[in-house]
């Protein structure tokens, strides 16, 4: 073979080596490779009680429940909702309609205990007087469940 | 022999740039400090806690922007052996590395009351904590070669391999489901900041610009410098053998 | 076939070795380079093998810059440097086997290789028990197998007793014989009279200037 | 395609003839993983809890100490020289350098890696996800720290600097490596994970003999 | 003495003359003390259950890379040929190389531990401890690897062996170590195993040198 | 004041490299070691500066053995060997201040230790800038500042120019005439017509046994 045959050869391996490769990563990505699960993602990967997780998604309105140091809520991404239960001292940003992320275990009864809860918040930024004009207007657009 | 007659030239410019680099950092850094801290509105959600987004956010694009910069430099250097481009992305790494740094810390100072933690291993965080790793490991390698040609390709190779790490940290927040939020200010429908926290922040963004190109330059400068040093040095040790030659020749003769 | 270099310039740590040098070599030709020490003798060969690039200056062979056409150079060539290359726990034929099929030589010849250098006792002894003459004596029988037009060999008769030298010599005359060519860096004889002479002293910059 | 076995050959040759080269990599992770339970304290479910990660880095920084005479000796008895200047290309010589690496190195590492689970205390499923995992990632660590290696031959302090350079560059290995063992121990499915650990190797592949290569003409130059 | 002092003089100078020598050792310890929350994941209360373990582990790994070039440069360039000539003990010269080993790696070490504490979420008072054990503890780091540098100088792959040789010797320091840490945090006491640390810092301080040394001579046969 | 060997041999790897070898340097006497590579010049002159015992034979200094008195021995020699103990990050004068404070010389005579061997313009040069000639001088400059009685040196002249060469046969003769002692390995010729020669080739084993 030439020379120049084998460089072109090279080449075609290597492209297509990294073709392969992309591939292999664009099919991994659409799958879940996440830092959290979704509560839909939850219920239909039948998640074994006991196993480590975190779970993310939106403080359902009206569900925060407050004894003392204990706080009990719903994580919902708007389509399903997990009932979570904390101990401990809560992030500033936490309140009903925020997103949050929540790390703990699945009881055998559906119910989350979490070890921790993370706030986690949108990408929008302005000033409480232009939230309330915007809410007051009615262009207020509400939350999509917990980030991207 | 273009690499020498060069330096020359960008002396000339840089010099005469520097002063109003410097100026425009400071009245910017006046400016933008004084609008972020003051007169600029709270958030509806994060309250006073938002002004930190005046110093982190433009930390970390200027984080990102200098291993660009390196990169960019490192495959000219590579390509065209032009040397004022390794000594630019040389100059430019500490500066890199400190703003990585600024950015790092001051996320987790913004995180702590908003996340309500320091710091978590998501994929935003941990791509940015990679990021200061590899601008020390590039300062290490050019420290390491005794050559400073060979430094100068070695370390290139290193920035052009370790920028794979940039579209990762930036598109991060996209593809995994990361504690940090996805970007406000570049975005596919506009930006998601009201105009009355987007001003500043753009003119703060502007000051760490102008900031950046004032201590490029004066690094830059100084690099320039310290290489006229090792030639110098480097001369002498020539004229000291040409002497000696000559005591030779003049010994057999 | 020439091997030429025009109006070559080195730099090394940003100080010039070698200025305005040229030379040509043609098929049965030898340059011997002679110069003091730091005048530039293996940095000329190194260059001449394609590691540097010369700061100024072409290298031709038959014509074509040996840095467009890399890979073909590298097949034209055999280098012998200060270091011997030999790996002390691989004996002597396994260490050159593996270089010969490396460099596309002639692996058939091995057993001629070794006796040309007188190593045939010594074949199948771990490198690490030779001596510094007997290691130098088995990474030039390399030469021996080698199908390269053109050699470049960088102090070869260090450590060399006189008659692995005059083997050499005769190595060289009969490479030369069949039309090789022939780059020496030395600072002893070689024997070899009609070879020409390139005196590094000579192209040093008067006064490096930058 | 002889060049390439023949350095294939040779390496190995080297590595097993040289103090047990394999040998010595595998102790090393064995050695730096039972630390671990000295360290912590033998409590069963903190080990099970960290068992895949302590193991992964472990495993990277056995890797990692192997490679820093990857060029190096070759660098120091001339034969890079030699090497360099085969008609074959460099990339190719490289990219043989590495597969010997892995065989000599990786692969021994992945034998003994199910006994250190075990030790941790990892349940079976979790093995047989690290296996898995390693088999798909550790060629990545040999061809991204011949880069690595590429870059420090022939620099002052070069094991260190090595460490420097390629440890932030494992890090996503590590990272999907150990989320690969947590899937598969919790039951969930590993394949994203695997996945992408083998787009990396195979990225790598190609990518890291280019850079490895061309860093290695210019600690020739 | 004063030999004695230009041994250190010189070899501090080295340190920091030839490409950083402190910060490389510190940086390979954060790098891989970060390592860990990669591979373990992020849960606090489970990185500070392990953080003592974890930052004293990647001390000794990292003493121990930075040990492999002690002698090992000095026999390259013919200095130890020189050093073991000079009239004084060789005993004396091999302290005064541990000693600046220690300066110029062991005490900055120390210095970054309590940000990794930070890191890993201990406790304040197990930082402390922290602190105070590695005060005590380092020193015997250098001066046992001193023994293990020696006995592998000039020899093939001696970076691997090296840690072969001397990871097994650290697991004492490492032991008590880490039950200083942890009962600094929890409260207790930690006097008797930093009283222990330093017992053995001062025993290897003694016999050390005097392995060192002979394997040093060894070397050079 | 005398240095002798009596009867001495010395196994390397399980190989005898010399028997039955003897020798006795009195105040102002010079050896040459002499022998084609291999013969043990090097190891010879490693026996006497204490680095290896011999296998069988003593060396004597003033009739008492040296491995007797190690420390005394250690203040009495000054070795250069092959390489040049030279750090690249340290300056000349740095590099030989440091030598000269271990081994115990007169560290006033830095200066003129340098002039001696032309190296006063390179005193704050880094070594690592230094040609192969220029370090091969540095290392020779102890020489210059050592009060040892007895010198023991590996192929000095190795990498030096014939001027560098006659300064140091200068400096070995002024030794010499102050009733120092030295033994030299070498390959090249020696300036100094008196001295003994020590021809190791005829102290090696007849048959090597292994
Ligand atoms: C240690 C923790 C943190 C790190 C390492 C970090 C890192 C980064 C980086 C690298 C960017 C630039 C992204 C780009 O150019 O696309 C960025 C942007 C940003 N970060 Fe952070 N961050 C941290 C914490 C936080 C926190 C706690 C907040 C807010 C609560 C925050 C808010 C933002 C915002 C608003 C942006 C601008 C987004 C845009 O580009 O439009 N960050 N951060
Ligand atoms: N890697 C390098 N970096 C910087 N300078 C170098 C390098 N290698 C060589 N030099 C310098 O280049 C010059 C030429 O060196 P070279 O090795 O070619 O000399 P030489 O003629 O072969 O000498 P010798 O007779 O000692 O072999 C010397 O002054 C040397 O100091
Ligand atoms: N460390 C060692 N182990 C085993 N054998 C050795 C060792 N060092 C040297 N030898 C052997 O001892 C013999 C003498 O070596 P030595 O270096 O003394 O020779 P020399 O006369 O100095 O040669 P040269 O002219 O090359 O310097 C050689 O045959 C060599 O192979
Ligand atoms: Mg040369
Ligand atoms: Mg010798």
């Amino acid at each position: 073979m030439s020379p120049k045959a084998r460089r072109m050869r090279f080449v075609l391996i290597a492209l297509a080596a990294l073709f392969v490769a992309s591939g292999l990563i664009l099919y991994a990505l659409d799958d879940n490779l996440v830092y959290f699960y979704s509560p839909t993602d939850v219920q239909e990967k039948h998640i074994a009680p006991d196993t480590r997780i975190r779970i993310g998604g939106l403080v359902e309105e009206g569900s925060v429940v407050r004894k003392g140091n204990d706080v009990s809520f719903r994580v919902t991404d708007l389509s399903n909702s997990i009932p979570v239960r904390f101990t401990g001292a809560l992030p500033d940003l936490f309140r009903e309609g925020q997103g949050v992320v929540t790390e703990g275990k699945l009881t055998a009864d559906g119910v989350f205990i979490a070890s921790e809860v993370l706030a986690k918040h949108d990408e929008k930024y302005m000033p409480p007087e232009v939230a309330d004009a915007l809410k007051r207007s009615g262009q207020w657009q509400g939350k999509e469940a917990g980030g991207s | 022999m273009h690499r020498f007659a060069n330096p020359t030239r960008f002396l000339r410019i840089a010099n005469a740039v520097l002063p109003w680099c410097v100026s425009l950092t400071a009245v910017l850094f006046v400016l933008g400090l004084g609008w972020g801290l003051f007169f600029s509105p709270p958030d509806y959600q994060q309250g006073e806690t938002v002004r930190i987004m005046y110093v982190h956010v433009p930390a970390a694009w200027m984080g990102l922007f200098i291993y660009g910069v390196m990169a960019v430099a490192s495959a000219v250097g590579l390509i065209w052996r032009h040397p004022l481009a390794e000594l630019t992305a040389k100059a430019a790494a500490p500066i890199g590395a400190a703003f990585t740094f600024l950015s790092l810390v001051t996320g987790s100072l913004w995180g702590k009351p908003m996340w309500g933690t320091w710091w978590v291993w998501d994929a935003r965080l941990t791509s940015m904590l990679i990021l200061l790793f590899l601008y020390i490991g590039y300062i290490f390698l050019w420290d390491a070669f005794d050559d400073p040609q060979r430094a100068a390709k070695a370390a290139a190779i290193l920035a052009l391999v370790g920028s794979v790490n940039l579209p990762i940290i930036k598109f991060s927040v996209d593809w995994w489901n990361t504690l940090h939020q996805p970007a406000s200010v570049v975005t596919m429908q506009g930006p998601k900041i009201d105009s009355a926290i987007l001003w500043p922040l753009i003119v703060m963004a502007l000051a760490f610009k102008a900031f950046f190109v004032s201590v490029l330059l004066v690094r830059i400068k100084a690099e320039l410098a310290e290489r006229k040093l090792r030639i110098m040095r480097l001369n002498q040790v020539a004229r000291e053998n040409s002497r000696l030659g000559a005591a030779q020749a003049g010994a057999e003769s | 076939m020439t091997f030429s270099g025009e109006n070559l310039a080195c730099l090394r740590g940003e100080r010039i070795v070698f200025q305005n040098l040229g030379f040509e070599l043609r098929p049965g030709g030898m340059l011997l380079l002679l110069g003091a020490n730091g005048s530039g003798k293996s940095t000329l060969l190194r260059l001449c093998a394609g590691f540097l690039r010369p700061f100024a200056g072409r290298l031709l062979y038959d014509g074509a810059d040996i840095f467009s056409q890399r890979a073909e150079h590298r097949s034209r060539i055999c280098y012998t440097g200060h270091l011997d290359a030999l790996k002390a726990v691989m004996s002597v034929s396994e260490n050159l086997l593996f270089w010969t099929r490396l460099s596309g030589g002639d692996a058939q010849r091995l057993d001629e290789a070794l006796d040309l250098f007188d190593l045939g006792g010594l074949a199948d002894m771990p490198a690490r028990f030779l001596s510094a003459g007997q290691r130098r004596r088995a990474n030039l029988a390399r030469l021996a197998m080698s199908r390269a037009p053109l050699w470049l060999l960088d102090e070869p008769t260090t450590a060399l007793d006189k008659a692995s030298c005059a083997r050499l010599f005769g190595l060289m005359a009969a490479h030369r014989h069949a039309g090789g060519m022939i780059m020496v860096a030395t600072h002893q004889e070689i024997e070899g009279a009609d070879s020409a002479v390139l005196p590094l002293d000579d192209f040093s910059p008067v006064e490096a200037v930058f | 395609m002889t060049v390439f076995w023949a350095v294939v050959r040779r390496d190995l040759l080297l590595a097993f003839r040289q103090g047990g080269g394999a040998g010595m990599a595998v102790t090393f992770f064995v050695v730096t993983v039972t630390l671990f339970p000295l360290g912590v304290g033998p409590e069963p479910n903190v080990l099970a809890r960290i068992g895949s990660g302590v193991v992964w880095v472990s495993a990277l920084l056995a890797a990692l100490l192997s490679l820093d005479r990857l060029f190096q000796a070759d660098l120091e008895d001339g034969g890079l020289d030699l090497l360099s200047l085969s008609p074959e290309p460099l990339e190719i010589i490289v990219l043989a350098k590495c597969l010997a690496h892995w065989l000599s190195t990786g692969l021994p590492l992945i034998a003994v890696a199910p006994l250190l689970g075990l030790l941790m205390g990892m349940p079976g499923a979790g093995i047989g996800g690290l296996v898995l995992a390693m088999l798909l990632g550790t060629p990545a660590l040999s061809l991204i720290g011949a880069v690595g290696a590429g870059l420090t031959a022939g620099v002052r302090r070069g094991g260190v600097l090595l460490s420097l350079l390629v440890l932030p560059l494992y890090i996503p290995i590590l990272i999907f490596g150990v989320s690969a063992v947590e899937a598969a121990a919790t039951g969930l499915t590993a394949r994203p994970h695997l996945l992408i650990l083998a787009a990396m190797s195979l990225f790598t592949a190609v990518l890291a003999p280019l850079a490895a290569a061309a860093a290695v003409r210019l600690a020739l130059e």
